[in-house]
């Protein structure tokens, strides 16, 4: 299998890096950014972005004042409980929103050799150009995500043909080749309608469409969350090889904690519409700022190490309509105080003089009493021999067992 | 029939008998034909069984006409009942009825009571045409139009477009075909004069030569125009109000938002992701539209005097002339039957998921 | 805890979800532009025909040379072939049609509701049987076979003529009720409601019952329109026998008697034919106010 | 929320004194379709006592849900037996067969689909209490329901009873569906991934919830889930069976079958399982099966039906006959008064 993987992305087959690569950007003059102000290696900056929408009730702030980098190669996972906007989010970055939705504000810069343009600016031919071929959407739903009317093999072909990709037998060999890459009977998949593939089976076909104009950037929206575990398994370690070999930026979109354990090198949490923390995985999983990213890590129960009595966040997930006044968790928050509530906290860096955007290298929370939460998180981090560093809170609760 | 029970293998587990059924009742095209003849069937076990069992039996009624207004003798006068009605009076009801479907299973339909020595079958095969052209043509504009409309309606959702659609749908949809037949002929034809609604009556004009003529092509055009317009008007706010919801629904579906996602065109969207799965639904409703606009052919030619199977049996109820009207109902419904039947082995070939069969 | 206890009880008495139910249905139509006017124009329509014959006598009297007037201050909507004031005619004639409609809507629910909520849930032959009867019916085109059924049986009772509707109606209407039981039944608030045994009696009227008057309500409008439209077709043809009053005859002795060519005959023929037109477009309005409530599908998204 | 492990010392798990409250006896789901027979499930055995908490764990289409069904009474098993108290139940009458019905409630993993959206939730709760005369007025019946919703933690009650389902979030609504379990008093609840569908922030409040009636009200929970995390969690002191298409495939002590799974099918399970902290999960040793495909129920492998998959397979052996539940070293008879860890499989039960 590895033999096939390597020929297939190094070699200069089917696969030889696409040099149809040519924005038609040229239409879209005012969308042009100066890229110049832009690291090298950042593909994909977004600031202050913000989309709301009309509902019968009032605006839901779905998205408020989200900034990241994301560079090249790099896994960034959004992680946040139903209704935090952290799909909002993703669809906001290849304008693809409700109706009813609209971004209010801000910027979603994508960077290739060292051009760049403001997505949420571009022309219609140019959007269409943007998806798929720079960035390519998975949604979560992968059982209705393909048309059921229309065979897998000719809804490649589809996306091949709108990208101009125009001679058939080079799309469907290309098809199979990326079917077999992520592990599935090409042949047999390729000739099958949605309907008669199993939902892992899916999520791989999905996995695939998205590889098959190789995308600077992929967004993946809860990819394993109706999976089987051995199914889901099977994904993540695909989406582990696939990205070391081909190098796109991969933003997850996702509630499971252990997903982003597995697959991110930089996790943001998400409540209420914003980022309110944002580190490289080991700062969030073990020295977290952030009284929300605490609660979602006590929150979780694990397999392996110690039994630890658990704790949920307390309070419900908030209504974007009616935020509270001040910090949004403060509902939920134990560390509350009266200065929360005058005033809704940036996000700055934790490191004192740290870059305060998001992206890799930085480590940011908003939060008033960030240094009080972090040194109140303790957590068994197991060394490579296996024993444990514990903390005393839960070696006292371990009890008779 | 056997050979789609062959081949497909019976369930482990299960006796073979219960799988060739199985195999058989889950075969799609099997089921849906057994259902037809099944409906036509019964249609004719119900016609003959109202024309020989119930109150004021038209067979015995008119024996006693032809005793009583030609003096025939009863035996003679029975002898000519039998053999229009195409049954056979001396044997039993069960051997009678059988004789009566193998008949029917012949094209045998009887012979008519008011025009003397026509057969029904004749006068069918002279008739039908006209309607199934009719209906058929109009079924298929409005159909199409109701589609086109309806799509338009769901992608400007909102827009004066759709207000003012949805507006004129619902109005067209709520009046009877044939208040619209009589407004037509009000306005168009007799207030404001604008068709010559005498010379329209009929199914061409007097003298007509048959045949692929632009003059015979525009008469018949000519004859059928109002016929057309009141099917259409009446049925196409249907299409297009259901069109626009099953639109505004798939819109919705995932496969549509990653078809965008996916950067295809809006074309191949429209077409092939939105078009084709909105359409769906809408064939089974096609299926019983078929039956109601042919079944409402009745009043529309009746107020144009188009000459269809539909006036035929008009005049046959209202004349008692017992064996058309048996055999234009028994072949009505069956148009119907297989117009149904059509349109459903052809939303299998379009919907893969019942191709399978459930 | 003594403040709970002081509340009023809110237990329902058997019954009241589903009147509750269908208070909110009222609350939601009237809030729906089309439905409130639908609403308003089937409350008009049974206001005229069943009150408004008490305000206004019927016109009887032949008045040579009043034929064929068009509307007038005298005569509201003009005078029929014999001088007979039409508005007077029209108020009157609506009384048979919505008898008629309303009986066969009633038969035609009670059969569809019935039969629809046995074949969804005993499943199994009975619901084969019913549903392939319900398939033919449904395939029959319905005209013609009444113009058949008329020859053989006398429709001079607007009962009768009801019940022959419903029995060719109820199938389309049955057919939606069924697949409405089949969901419902399959909800985990129904298993919930047997593994707590609550009893059948809960089961159906307290669980599954509120949840049906939506199409209760759909399928009765739907029945009434049906049944307008076959009725009024089968008078127009001559195939009901003439008697009494109603805008179906207005309508047929017009038509024969030619007013279409007469240019006073405008109001005597166009009156019935816009009653007639306006009751089913409120009936049809009132339905689709009611679909959309009812059914998720078509109803906007927030 | 505190100290969850004290559970273990007086739960009666840890000594086999009690007689089994329920007991399935070899059970079986087989239900014919026009593509064939589906075994949905296919003989399984399962106990448990007065109290006690036994997890029923494995991936959609297993079976699980079925045999909770079973266990609740809601399914009539096609062949095998449903005992409660001892007394098979298709044999109880009267109110004998009320004692059951009552006894064993069942709690669904869709809160939206499980709660009536027409009613409000004092309703949803009085309906049960009232017809089981555990309320004799509507009044009585309305404290009740406060009281029972105190008892899942919706507080304040009051401000619940008159509010319709709508109204309140999912993990809202799963504590109304607790309650509405709890209105009959029952012995044992069969909860079907209770909190699958409920926020993850507030997922472990709704278990604890759970746990603490166990320890105060003495119920007995069969909980149904697909995460082995959760189970481990929720069953500290109780027992873990695994479930692969149909049938049981191991059955032990819930702190020994994670620490020290037997069966090829938990190995691989436990192995897979992506967990929330990333230097552990990246380290883990994954089991490689032999096929990633699941095997369709209408069409079983013979013999053991995870040998298409298995790491351990033998030819001759595994694909010949079916493996037995059992304990290395003791009979299948002993397996529902005892701890012991079991296990359906020829390779590890030879050793």
């Amino acid at each position: 299998m590895n033999g096939t993987v390597a020929s297939a992305i190094g070699g200069t087959g089917v696969f030889a890096p696409p040099s149809r690569f040519r924005l038609p950007w040229s239409s879209a003059v005012d969308a042009r950014v100066d890229g110049s102000k832009l690291p090298k290696e950042v593909v994909l900056s977004v600031r202050d972005l913000t989309v709301a929408y009309r509902v019968r009730r009032g605006m839901v702030q779905a998205v408020r004042k989200v900034s990241f980098d994301l560079r090249r190669g790099e896994t960034l996972a959004l992680i946040g409980e139903s209704g935090s906007g952290k799909t909002t989010l993703a669809l906001a970055l290849v304008r693809l929103l409700v109706r009813a939705a609209k971004v209010t504000d801000g910027t979603v810069v994508y960077q290739r050799d060292g051009r760049a343009v403001d997505v949420l600016r571009v022309g219609s031919d140019a959007l269409r150009h943007y998806r798929w071929n720079e960035c390519a959407m998975v949604f979560q739903s992968a059982l209705n995500a393909l048309n059921p009317v229309l065979r897998v093999r000719e809804q490649f072909i589809d996306v091949a043909r709108a990208h101009g990709m125009t001679n058939r037998a080079t799309a469907v060999a290309r098809t199979l080749e990326l079917l077999k890459l992520v592990q599935l009977d090409a042949e047999r998949v390729a000739g099958s309608y949605p309907h008669e593939l199993s939902g892992g089976m899916r999520q791989r076909v999905l996995i695939a469409m998205g590889l098959l104009l190789d995308p600077q950037v992929i967004i993946l929206d809860e990819p394993t969350t109706a999976l089987d575990i051995l199914t889901q398994r099977t994904v993540i370690d695909l989406l582990r090889r696939l990205k070391e070999e081909r190098q796109f930026a991969l933003i997850l979109v996702s509630h499971d904690l252990a997903l982003a354990a597995e697959l991110a090198d930089q996790v943001a949490t998400v409540y209420a519409g914003r980022i309110v923390e944002c580190g490289s995985v080991a700062d969030i999983f073990y020295r977290p700022n952030h009284p929300y990213t605490v609660g979602l890590l006590n929150a979780v129960p694990t397999l392996s190490g110690d039994f630890r009595s658990l704790v949920s966040v307390r309070g419900q997930p908030p209504d974007l309509i009616d935020l509270p006044r001040g910090c949004s968790f403060l509902p939920r928050c134990p560390f509350g105080t009266p200065e929360c509530e005058r005033e809704d906290p940036h996000l700055v860096s934790v490191v004192p003089g740290g870059p305060s955007i998001p992206g890799a290298g930085s480590h940011t929370a908003a939060c008033f009493h960030a240094p009080t939460v972090a040194k109140g998180f303790s957590r068994r981090l197991q060394t490579e021999q296996g024993d444990e560093v514990a903390s005393p809170d839960a070696s006292a609760k371990r009890g008779a067992r | 029939m056997v050979a789609a029970s062959q081949s497909l293998a019976p369930a482990p587990g299960i006796s073979p008998l219960v799988g060739v059924w199985h195999a058989v009742t889950g075969n799609f095209v099997v089921r849906r034909v057994a259902k037809a003849l099944m409906t036509i069937w019964a249609v004719a076990t119900m016609t003959f069984f109202l024309v020989r069992l119930m109150p004021g039996n038209p067979i015995e009624q008119y024996i006693g006409q032809l005793i009583a207004q030609y003096g025939l003798p009863y035996a003679e006068a029975r002898d000519m009942a039998a053999s229009l009605f195409s049954v056979d009076l001396d044997q039993p009801l069960m051997v009678q009825y059988v004789g009566y479907l193998g008949k029917i299973a012949r094209g045998d339909l009887g012979m008519s009571i008011k025009s003397q020595g026509a057969k029904v079958s004749d006068i069918i095969v002279a008739f039908l045409p006209w309607t199934i052209f009719c209906v058929g043509f109009s079924l298929l504009i409005s159909f199409i139009l109701g589609i086109a409309l309806g799509a338009l309606m769901a992608y400007w959702r909102d827009s004066v477009l759709d207000y003012a659609l949805t507006m004129i749908g619902s109005l067209l949809h709520s009046i009877p075909n044939y208040l619209i037949a009589m407004i037509l002929i009000i306005f168009l034809g007799v207030r404001w004069e604008l068709l010559p609604i005498v010379k329209m009556r009929g199914s061409m004009s007097p003298g007509m030569q048959p045949g692929f003529t632009i003059a015979f092509v525009v008469d018949v055009l000519f004859h059928a125009v109002l016929p057309i317009i009141t099917y259409v008007v009446t049925t196409v706010g249907t299409w297009m109000l259901t069109m626009k919801a099953s639109t505004t629904a798939t819109l919705e579906e995932d496969y549509v938002s990653f078809a965008r996602a996916k950067g295809l065109t809006d074309g191949r969207i429209r077409t092939a992701y939105v078009g084709r799965n909105a359409v769906l639904p809408l064939f089974t409703q096609f299926t019983l539209s078929i039956g109601f606009v042919f079944g409402g052919s009745v009043l529309i030619e009746s107020i144009f005097v188009y000459r269809g199977i539909g006036q035929v049996l008009v005049s046959a109820v209202s004349g008692r002339d017992y064996p058309v009207m048996q055999g234009c109902f028994l072949i009505t419904t069956a148009s119907v039957v297989f117009a149904n039947l059509l349109a459903d082995l052809l939303y299998g070939y379009i919907d893969p998921r019942v191709r399978v069969g459930q | 805890m003594s403040e709970t206890v002081a509340l009023p009880p809110s237990t329902p008495m058997p019954g009241m979800a589903t009147v509750r139910a269908f208070g909110r249905t009222v609350l939601a139509l009237v809030r729906q532009p089309a439905g409130a006017i639908g609403l308003f124009g089937v409350v008009f329509f049974l206001l005229l025909a069943f009150v408004g014959p008490s305000f206004v006598l019927l016109d009887v009297k032949t008045k040579l040379g009043k034929e064929y007037q068009l509307p007038s201050s005298e005569f509201l909507l003009g005078t029929d072939y014999q001088g007979r004031d039409v508005f007077s005619q029209i108020v009157h004639g609506g009384r048979d049609i919505i008898i008629v409609a309303t009986t066969t809507a009633l038969i035609t629910t009670a059969i569809a509701v019935s039969l629809g909520a046995l074949a969804g849930f005993l499943g199994g032959w009975f619901d084969t049987v019913v549903l392939a009867i319900a398939d033919i019916i449904l395939t029959i085109p319905q005209f013609p076979l009444l113009l058949v059924l008329a020859t053989f049986v006398r429709l001079n009772n607007i009962v009768l003529l009801g019940v022959l509707l419903a029995a060719l109606g109820w199938p389309a209407l049955m057919r939606a009720i069924r697949s409405q039981v089949l969901s419902l039944r399959q909800r985990d608030y129904i298993e919930a409601a047997r593994c707590l045994d609550l009893g059948t009696g809960h089961i159906v009227f307290q669980q599954i019952l509120p949840s049906m008057t939506g199409y209760i309500a759909i399928s009765f409008t739907l029945g009434m329109i049906n049944a307008i439209f076959l009725q009024v077709g089968l008078i127009f043809l001559g195939l009901v026998p003439l008697s009494g009053n109603n805008w179906g005859v207005m309508l047929q002795l017009a038509w024969v008697r030619g007013a279409i060519f007469i240019k006073g005959g405008l109001g005597y023929i166009l009156s019935p034919v816009v009653a007639i037109s306006l009751l089913q477009l409120s009936l049809i309005m009132l339905a689709r106010s009611l679909e959309e409530i009812f059914n998720p599908r078509l109803r906007r998204g927030n | 929320m505190t100290a969850v492990n004290a559970r273990s010392v007086d739960s009666p798990t840890s000594d086999g004194s009690h007689a089994p409250l329920i007991t399935l006896e070899n059970v079986r789901w087989h239900v014919p379709t026009p593509r064939g027979l589906v075994k949905a499930v296919d003989g399984v055995s399962l106990s448990a006592r007065d109290g006690e908490i036994v997890c029923l764990v494995g991936e959609s289409g297993c079976g699980k849900t079925t045999t909770g069904k079973i266990a609740a009474g809601l399914l009539t098993p096609t062949s095998g037996r449903v005992l409660y108290e001892g007394r098979d139940i298709s044999s109880l009458r009267g109110d004998d067969f009320n004692r059951f019905r009552r006894g064993v409630q069942l709690v669904h993993q869709d809160p939206y689909a499980s709660i009536n959206p027409m009613h409000t939730v004092g309703a949803t709760l009085s309906a049960p209490l009232r017809r089981h005369g555990f309320a004799g007025s509507s009044s009585a019946a309305r404290t009740r329901a406060a009281e029972l919703l105190d008892l899942v933690d919706l507080t304040p009650s009051k401000d619940f009873l008159d509010k319709y389902p709508h109204q309140l979030s999912g993990g809202q609504r799963q504590r109304v569906a607790i309650a509405r379990a709890l209105t009959v008093e029952p012995r044992f609840i069969v909860a079907d991934e209770p909190v699958s569908m409920v926020d993850v922030s507030i997922r472990i409040s709704l278990l604890n919830t759970m746990l603490r009636l166990q320890r105060e009200l003495g119920t007995g929970f069969l909980f149904i889930t697909h995460d082995l995390a959760l189970a481990r969690y929720f069953a500290w002191g109780g027992r873990i069976g695994v479930m692969y298409v149909g049938r049981m495939v191991e059955l032990g002590l819930a702190s020994d079958l994670v620490a020290n799974p037997q069966h090829p099918y938990t190995r691989a399970l436990l192995s897979a399982i992506p967990e929330a902290d990333p230097e552990l999960t990246r380290r883990k040793t994954r089991v490689e099966l032999r096929s990633l495909e699941i095997p369709s129920l209408l069409k079983l492998p013979s013999g053991c039906t995870f040998h298409p998959r298995c790491p351990q397979f033998e030819t001759g052996l595994c694909e010949v006959s079916v493996p037995q539940l059992r304990a290395p070293g003791s009979t299948v008879a002993e397996l529902d008064s005892s701890n012991v860890h079991a296990v359906a499989c020829h390779v590890v039960a030879r050793g």
